[in-house]
């Protein structure tokens, strides 16, 4: 797996691509709390390139909108590819986070969002 | 076939390789052989975690069995007996991070048990029944 | 890792991607993770062919080690013992069908030879010592 | 693997995908063999999709240039790629077989080969 962080404007992107498993996910985990806790307004997640997701994986996305609730951060992940999806599906989780079809969706609606306050 | 690794999360990634590959062999289609190897991957995740609590130098062991009517996998390890009363996954709307490996194996496989005849650790066999082709 | 097979070709396909797997896991850039690929392969070909005779009930198991310096690939089967004088490949310029897997294998690897205490079959082991960084 | 056969005027054309190793090269042989036995005057294979060729795969090729040289049919091989390409340059077969960059360039080339007569 490869993270990479990027931002446009106010907005952390952070490009995920491979396999999102028990081995990886906690460079993900600490790119994502990082950007969330490092004050980004927004943080989305671009896992486009993101062939596997296990529920390890999961639960690192579930962290990180837990502290984006705190922080009052706006938190979303876009092109999801069918496998994710389902596995997202699957967990009822589909309609907890906020997910855009694309990137350029995700950049449009992200700032309009209702970042929560707390859990 | 039967495959033997050391109980590295780096691994897991050639046991899927293993599973969805043998998986396809076997005829079966592509969005289920990733399935399989999604619920293969967190039962050994699991036993990498839980029985073995992070060892890395520890073994685990994957049998594939095919048959005519269903695939086998039977995943073994050499770790303390598991708690078979401690393996639950969360409630699904109590949304907090973890708790979903077990859940995600039960919903792809169509039988997950232990055997208890294997004395040395946990031998977890999990079986997916083919799907029949509809008559028509 | 060690993956057990039953002498099926059609298996052939998932012994190349477990080495490949492994072969990037330890750091072996890609190219080169292919190239070992097909060397076991081709080995497991022959030992399929030549030790079994095109039979596909018969066993062979793979052993995988990764060191600092290099990558050992263990073949092991039960099948009567290979007639080490007969193991040539053609002459390059000979041109006709077969006779490149042997030569496949010595491209590939560092080092290919059986081992004389293993009385029960045969166990090629194949040694890939891995590229040193250049110091500059 | 995959094989299957089309015919662009006097041409026909094997587009192989996949692995072509010592389980599935049977099936590109007969494909091959019944091609060139068939009377087709030009006979080329499409290794486009090709990722992996072992020494069963090139034995097969082999085979079908030697009969392709009895039988005077015009035979070759294009779109290879690097894995194939490397292993035949190994095996110093890149210079006896006809080999093209691309389906257009076999096609414009291929009625121009000389078809050997026997080995
Ligand atoms: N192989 C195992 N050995 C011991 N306990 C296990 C094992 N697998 C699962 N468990 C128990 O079952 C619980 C639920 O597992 P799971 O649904 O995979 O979620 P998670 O592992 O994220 O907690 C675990 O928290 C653990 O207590
Ligand atoms: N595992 C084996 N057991 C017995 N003989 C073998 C084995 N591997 C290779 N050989 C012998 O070595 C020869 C050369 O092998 P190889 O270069 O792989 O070409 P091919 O298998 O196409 O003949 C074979 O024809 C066979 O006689």
């Amino acid at each position: 797996m490869k993270v990479q962080v990027r931002n446009v404007e106010d907005v952390a992107i952070i490009d995920c691509s491979g396999d999102v498993d028990l081995y990886s996910s906690p460079r993900l985990r600490e790119a994502l709390l990082g950007q969330i806790r490092g004050g980004a307004k927004s943080v989305l997640v671009n896992m486009g390139e993101v062939g596997y997701i296990d529920s390890s994986g999961i639960a690192t996305l579930v962290e990180g909108l837990q502290l984006s609730r705190t922080t009052k951060t706006r938190f979303g992940l876009y092109s999801l590819r069918s496998n994710a999806r389902s596995v997202l599906e699957l967990a009822r989780l589909h309609k907890v986070f906020n997910l855009f079809e694309t990137e350029q969706e995700a950049l449009e609606k992200i700032g309009s969002v209702q970042p929560f306050g707390g859990l | 076939m039967r495959i033997d690794l050391t109980s590295e999360p780096r691994l897991l990634q050639i046991l899927r390789g293993v599973v969805r590959c043998r998986a396809l062999e076997a005829g079966v289609p592509e969005p289920e052989a990733e399935r399989l190897a999604l619920a293969v991957s967190e039962a050994a995740a699991n036993v990498i975690r839980h029985t073995y609590g992070g060892r890395e130098d520890a073994r685990l062991a994957l049998e594939i069995r095919t048959f005519p009517d269903r695939l086998e996998f039977v995943l073994e390890d050499w770790g303390p007996k598991v708690c078979l009363d401690q393996i639950r996954h969360r409630p699904l709307d109590d949304v907090r991070p973890g708790g979903l490996g077990t859940y995600f194996m039960n919903c792809f496989m169509d039988d997950c048990s232990y055997d208890p005849d294997f004395a040395e650790g946990n031998r977890l066999r999990m079986i997916k029944y083919r799907q029949r082709e509809v008559a028509h």
